[in-house]
């Protein structure tokens, strides 16, 4: 085994940001992800980068913007009721294309709620909570080793497509610890000759969502939906498993995905031929990869910490041909394995 | 005419008490003391009234104390009446 | 190897998290799969702080314990709450010094630790006797790994804290020997 | 003259609850919050007050105080005051804030329900810390002062210098009250309770916005303990964050 | 014709809450929504009503929060941009349970974008762009008379349900005059013992979302839940046009929807047998409505002023068993009648 | 001395693009652009400047000017500035603000912004009502003016009284440089020019965060001519909002 | 009773707004659906304000005049913008103060609006005048409703501007009368 | 020793002007006028030079000007030199 250290999910995060090249950071404190920002404001510095604590969650974003139009790498973090008040301003940065990422560590809701995990804002980080057209590439780890690896990861796909990456994490993510292999691969540099660094020996860059000459805009809007065309045709990623016999097909992230394997593991002990599919990017979709298992899979549980949310994706992609049953904890509830395996058993004739 | 001595009587809510220790520190007459042998039922050593006469009812603890745990009473005068 | 789930709790100031994270750090130089969960949240609350360490051979599902091999608990509610999640002959390492032994088919061991941590003059070394005693009784590490386990977690501390913690570990670890 | 039954010095006000307060022992928040409840027993206005609690470690005010409350989110307790007040001129209301949630996120709020000269009463609790979510650095935090968030102590060349919230709101024209005090020693409390008494009289008067600092201990994320954190105010804030009545128009005239 | 009167929709809006008995107005100046905030600025204080121009949209959500648990009918309304910031008191909201209104005048996005009119944030109203589970009803006004109507009809909805209600709207719906016959109906009063009255003789009241012991907050999502599935029971409004032996149906809702019945005439007197479903509460979605069509119906058009957000729900509805197309326009571009037709044509095989 | 060729007293700045400003006719936001351009060419800065355009009238001014820019969300060109400064710390950041934008919806960010001490340069637009959006009520609006949310006039009692900005931002310890000047007479303008042409040499001094707010017409929502709104500053808007310069720390040390 | 589809357009000031709210309150009198739609957003440019309004039997789909029945202009950027959105046959009022006659295959009447109303002492009832022209040819409604609305729309604004008005109303009338 | 007169040139760049006047206003030597016949393709009346000889080059007309319609330069000394 490689040398692994221990960390919890968060302070993962922020070390994985560290090596993934980020330049600055912009937070506010929102407990269950303060350890990530603790984590900034002690090693940013050290690595001779920005960590700036902002006066609030809207400051925060918009210095992000900044620092992402000025061409470097930039990043926040919140919890849900944060992440909401940055909603203004992820659709400013979606709609002027400023790669950055977000990492939203969910808790309970609605409200205030609480601080346990919580898988309530999919609708927010997939369907988009601000205003207008626009996407985020949203992706979901699993594990600590993810947290890190994504968050590293989400800055060269930002770069990519000048466009924000949302790391989607849940309390339970955060706050364990797990071993970890750090990250030791450069991060991917591209030119940003959009960036503003001054017009020197060149025309002058604008960052911009505003077009108010008619038709602008939906031009601009038209060339956003075919670069989420094609992101979605190269960076949906899955993660199938025990798929390829299943006849029951489990669908979680994050979580609940981790749940939903050891769920599997023990239907298929017990002759259920279970799997587990695992959407890891949860925008792009991958759509295809489910539908591709509709042949053979007879059920479809999708198991989340909501009311089902991702569940409409799933049926989506589904289109009636497959029963899709649902199994969701609300407000920082989890499930526990023993309920979705007594689900599943119920949907698969086996109730005992 | 010498005003006669006031005595008072301190009413300690124990259970609500955190044994941070300000009624202690703030005073004057140290009249109070963090216990040294019991705690209560949030596992805190809380404070026990350890000089009950020497209590001259200046509400210090009272002012301090932030979890509202100590009532005062003035005592009525007549010989006999203390329990 | 077997898989170990350990939950271990005490009051705020009883340095749980510190045996817990030192626990979780020797597991991982030997099981694949490791997860330490602290107390959070709604958890946070009735006068314990707890965290859960699971040493696994397959992928852990929940790092939250359902059902544990072991309890290690450092004050009485400590106990009250977990003694239900304690599997059937599973084991609880117990402060003898603030927790009424438990009843039932539980392989208990208790040792006075806070009583012993005050001996050796420094109350707050209790939690690491519990985790010398727990060690013992697990019989997954020998008693080397856990000293230099201790020694390194306690480096930065200073050097009074690391011999502090080695004879700490060993009063636990020696008490919780055979028939203890 | 004899008494012949005891008779009550201090007892327990009766807007406080049964509910034990979640503050960390030795915490600023019970000191002041118990002072409020005895003002509104004195005031005899519990049956019309409503409180405005913050997000912050006093989020659970609501079940200390035998009053009817609102939450209000991070940072937004003005506007919430506001709208309670704009709806039903005839309640006392009062927001309670921490400096995180007054002075950083709700910065915004508080000036502009000050400039309005909102008819309620503000208690602005400065512990240069956030404390609920674990000691980060507020914009109250001190030069130099080890946080979660500056742990090499605040720099004032990035970071800014500690915000003087009294002084600033001092600078609009419509608040009719605006002192900082502090819940350290005797005098001071007392001192502090007189001007909590004020505000709410001010505001009966109809007298407009009064905000009230009061300079507050949290022992745990100052690592100090309580005595010394009370001794710590004295000592190292109260140089920085003077105590004095910085606006005081004067009851009497309506409106 | 019973007397009417010449308005614009945003002036409709605002004199439809004034009748709706609105007691209290917070708002916050942005284009094309000015006209409203403006004429509750005139006339609010005429009734001896509330109105407050407060210092943002954050500060006018979280006011029209104290003001609806003090148990007055409160109201805000911005645009886009204004109601993304709106998003975490909407969540809020939501979790307290208090009646309000918010009116959505949408122009094109993302960020800045333009003041032309939108229906961009579709997936923001419905689906949730604040965090945690919760949902606000959502009204769909096509005409004057309906963006007056619905108003004062949410302010009842409202009270009803405890839940927050909005009227999703465009600019040009804002912008446009119609003639109008004004609401005489007395606004339904309901107890509201909840609010916040001072505690009088009474237990006290306390407004909040937050619910940290274990498990209770799960019990309040549970009972949202219960709420909105009795308000999908109760509320669901849908309106059907030419639909009875409709071949091809159009789904469209507002400014989109007055353009799809043009079509739908326009189509049958070509021969084809086209329909509208124009749905009115957005959510709770028609999804009932829509099914019941499905035996005849050969083909689905949606249109709308968006990349594809209501043809989620459309096709969610659907679930495979009709072709759904769709015809978007984006940031700020509106459908022409003639390209509708034409898509229509060119779904039924009469492409010209 | 006689000349044999034509020499240039003044010409067109080379910062500014060949678009016309969108301006209405008289406008003052174009008077301080003008002077904004021509000290930028001044300072040679041109190549190594980025603006932060403000949503206001302004919100166009990249158009304007041949300089890197960047749009901002309404009220958040503090933040986008801060970042853009801490992201390069060589570059010359200003941001461009609208008294909507920065007194109203944008209040803590400036604030933040000039506590931090951010090394950037704020001009301050005030013309006293929301332009952009059809003259409505900024913070700054006088007492008992119309606009379109204050049809009888801005009453002080609810809606409160004109906040000055620069007094408030002075209470603050890190700006280096604080002023109000207007752009109304000939004198003034040159004024202005003045503090602005010394904030960002401050700027490059490293002094810290400068802010100069500037009193501007607005003819449109003014309902007065272009020359009566220059009267109405000296005569209304001045004893209101007094020039002075509340804060010049001087340049020469470094951060 | 025909439909009427008619765009309306000036420079800022000409108060075609005016006019155009005029002419549709005059319209729901009568008519079942009417629409007014100011220009706004990306539409205003390009030195024109205008408006559009719609008379119809039946339900309006969209308040955006596509395909126009008549124009009245008041300036030359508005003539040049909408003229390709007037139909085949359709009718422009254009101010002939301001704008050349257009070309091509459309009924065009002229009148001299801004002259007109600079002899009667006050510019901007210019739009009144081109109302009045306007009303005339569409042969929608008698001298009288129109005089009565332009009267009720006027009062506001005091009685020496109500009669300047309806002289106004009057010339344009006259101006538009048989040949014109 | 008296100092020769300088002359100047104003260049005014019409179709940037919006006929706000203010130039016209703040002129000491009322050099400039506001067209009364003439307009802009934004239909505004622009400034002229009425008064080319009155300049005195003070700048005013600049430093007022919101749209940047004017150049000034200064004249060679030598006579015949205006065109
Ligand atoms: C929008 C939002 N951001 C952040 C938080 C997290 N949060 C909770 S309390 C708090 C600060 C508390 O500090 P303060 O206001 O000083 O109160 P104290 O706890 O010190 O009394 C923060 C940042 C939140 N709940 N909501
Ligand atoms: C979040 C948000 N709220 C509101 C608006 C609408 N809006 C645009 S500009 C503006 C105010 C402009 O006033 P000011 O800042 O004083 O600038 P001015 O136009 O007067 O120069 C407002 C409210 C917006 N674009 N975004
Ligand atoms: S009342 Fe005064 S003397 Fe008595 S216990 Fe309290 S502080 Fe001591
Ligand atoms: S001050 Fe109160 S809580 Fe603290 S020790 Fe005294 S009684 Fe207990
Ligand atoms: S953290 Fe600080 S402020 Fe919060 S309760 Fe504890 S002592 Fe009080
Ligand atoms: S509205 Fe006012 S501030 Fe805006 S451009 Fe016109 S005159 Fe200038
Ligand atoms: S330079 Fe002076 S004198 Fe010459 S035109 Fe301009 S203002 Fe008039
Ligand atoms: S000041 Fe400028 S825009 Fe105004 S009239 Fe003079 S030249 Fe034209
Ligand atoms: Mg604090
Ligand atoms: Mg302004």
């Amino acid at each position: 085994m490689s040398k692994r250290v221990l960390m919890n999910g968060n302070e993962a995060v922020a070390e994985g940001a560290i090596r993934g090249g980020c330049d600055c950071y912009f937070g506010y404190p929102i407990t269950p992800q303060n350890e990530l920002t603790a984590y900034m404001a002690m090693h940013m510095p050290r690595h001779g980068r920005v960590f700036v604590q902002a006066e609030s969650e809207v400051a925060a974003i918009n210095m992000v913007y900044g620092a992402a139009g000025a061409g470097v790498r930039a990043m926040t973090s919140s919890s849900s009721p944060g992440v909401s008040l940055k909603q203004e301003g992820l659709s400013y940065i979606a709609g002027a294309e400023l790669p950055m990422v977000i990492v939203n560590v969910q808790r309970g809701g609605p409200g205030l709620g609480n601080i346990d995990p919580s898988q309530g804002d999919y609708f927010q980080a997939v369907k988009g909570g601000g205003h207008g057209d626009y996407r985020l590439i949203v992706l979901a780890p699993d594990s600590v080793q993810e947290m890190h690896d994504f968050t590293a990861d989400a800055f060269d796909l930002a770069d990519r497509y000048r466009n924000p990456v949302m790391i989607l994490a849940d309390g339970r993510l955060g706050q364990m610890m797990e071993p970890l292999i750090l990250r030791t691969r450069e991060p991917e540099r591209v030119e940003k000759p959009w960036a503003l660094t001054g017009a020197r020996g060149r025309e002058k860059n604008i960052i911009r969502s505003y077009f108010s000459v008619d038709g602008v805009l939906e031009k601009r809007n038209e060339a956003l939906q075919t670069k989420y065309r094609r992101i979605a045709d190269a960076e949906t990623r899955v993660d199938p498993y025990l798929m390829d016999d299943a006849e029951l097909m489990l669908v979680a992230y994050g979580t609940c995905a981790r749940l939903a394997k050891a769920v599997a593991r023990d239907c298929r002990a017990a002759g259920i031929r279970a799997g587990v599919l695992r959407p890891v990017s949860l925008w792009p979709y991958p759509t295809e990869a489910l539908r591709s298992y509709l042949d053979r899979v007879k059920n479809i549980l999708v198991v989340e910490m909501s009311a089902g949310q991702m569940v409409e994706d799933v049926r989506l992609a589904v289109e009636g041909a497959v029963p899709v049953h649902f199994h969701g904890r609300m407000g920082g509830g989890v499930p526990t394995t023993a309920d979705i395996r007594a689900k599943a058993d119920e949907i698969t004739g086996r109730a005992r | 005419m010498a005003k006669p001595k006031k005595r008072y009587r301190l009413a300690v809510d124990i259970e609500r008490c955190k044994a941070c220790g300000l009624c202690v520190a703030y005073c004057p007459r140290a009249v109070l003391e963090l216990s040294r042998d019991r705690i209560n039922g949030k596992g805190y050593p809380f404070v026990e009234v350890a000089a009950p006469d020497a209590c001259i009812g200046c509400q210090s603890c009272v002012w301090v104390c932030p979890d509202c745990v100590i009532e005062i009473f003035e005592s009525p005068q007549e010989e006999g009446d203390r329990s | 190897m077997k898989d170990e789930r350990v939950i271990l709790s005490g009051s705020g100031g009883q340095g749980l998290m510190f045996i817990g994270k030192l626990f979780a750090q020797m597991g991982m130089d030997v099981y694949p799969h490791v997860t330490f969960m602290p107390s959070y949240g709604a958890e946070v609350r009735g006068g314990t702080s707890h965290c859960r360490v699971i040493l696994s051979e397959e992928a852990i599902a929940s790092p939250v314990v359902e059902i544990a091999d072991s309890l290690v608990v450092m004050n009485q509610p400590s106990l009250d709450r977990f003694l239900p999640a304690l599997r059937e002959g599973g084991r609880a390492i117990y402060n003898a010094s603030m927790v009424q032994p438990p009843a039932g088919s539980v392989a208990a061991t208790g040792v006075p630790a806070t009583e012993w941590a005050l001996e050796m003059g420094d109350a707050r070394v209790a939690n690491v006797i519990m985790l010398g005693a727990y060690l013992r009784k697990t019989e997954l590490f020998p008693f080397e790994t856990a000293e230099a386990a201790v020694a390194e977690f306690s480096a930065a501390k200073g050097p009074d804290a690391e011999t502090m913690n080695r004879q700490a570990l060993k009063r636990g670890w020696d008490a919780a020997g055979d028939g203890a | 003259m004899t008494t012949t039954t005891e008779k009550p010095v201090f007892t327990r006000p009766q807007t406080l609850t049964d509910r034990p307060m979640a503050y960390c022992p030795g915490c600023g928040h019970g000191i002041v919050q118990t002072l409020m409840a005895g003002i509104i027993d004195e005031l005899g206005i519990r049956e019309k007050t409503v409180g405005v609690a913050p997000v912050g470690c006093a989020v659970e005010t609501y079940n200390y105080f035998n009053i009817d409350m609102s939450e209000a989110a991070h940072g937004r307790v003005p506007a919430v005051a506001t709208g309670i007040k704009r709806a039903r001129p005839d309640l006392v209301v009062f927001g309670y804030q921490g400096d995180g949630d007054l002075a950083s996120i709700g910065l915004a709020e508080i000036m502009h329900a000050a400039n309005r000269g909102e008819n309620y009463t503000t208690i602005f609790i400065n512990n240069t810390v956030y404390g609920m979510t674990g000691g980060q650095m507020a914009p109250t935090t001190l030069a130099h002062q080890k946080t979660q968030t500056t742990p090499l102590g605040r720099d004032p060349e990035t970071t800014g210098h500690p915000m003087r919230m009294s002084e600033i709101i001092a600078t609009l024209d419509s608040p009719c009250l605006v002192a900082r005090c502090a819940a350290d020693t005797i005098p001071n409390i007392r001192k502090t309770r007189a001007l909590l008494l004020k505000a709410f009289q001010y505001q009966l008067a109809g007298q407009g916005f009064s905000f009230i600092e009061i300079l507050c201990t949290c022992p745990t994320h100052w690592h100090l303990s309580p005595k010394d954190s009370m001794d710590y105010i004295g000592r190292v804030l109260t140089p920085i964050f003077p105590c004095k009545t910085f606006r005081d128009r004067g009851a009497g005239h309506e409106g």
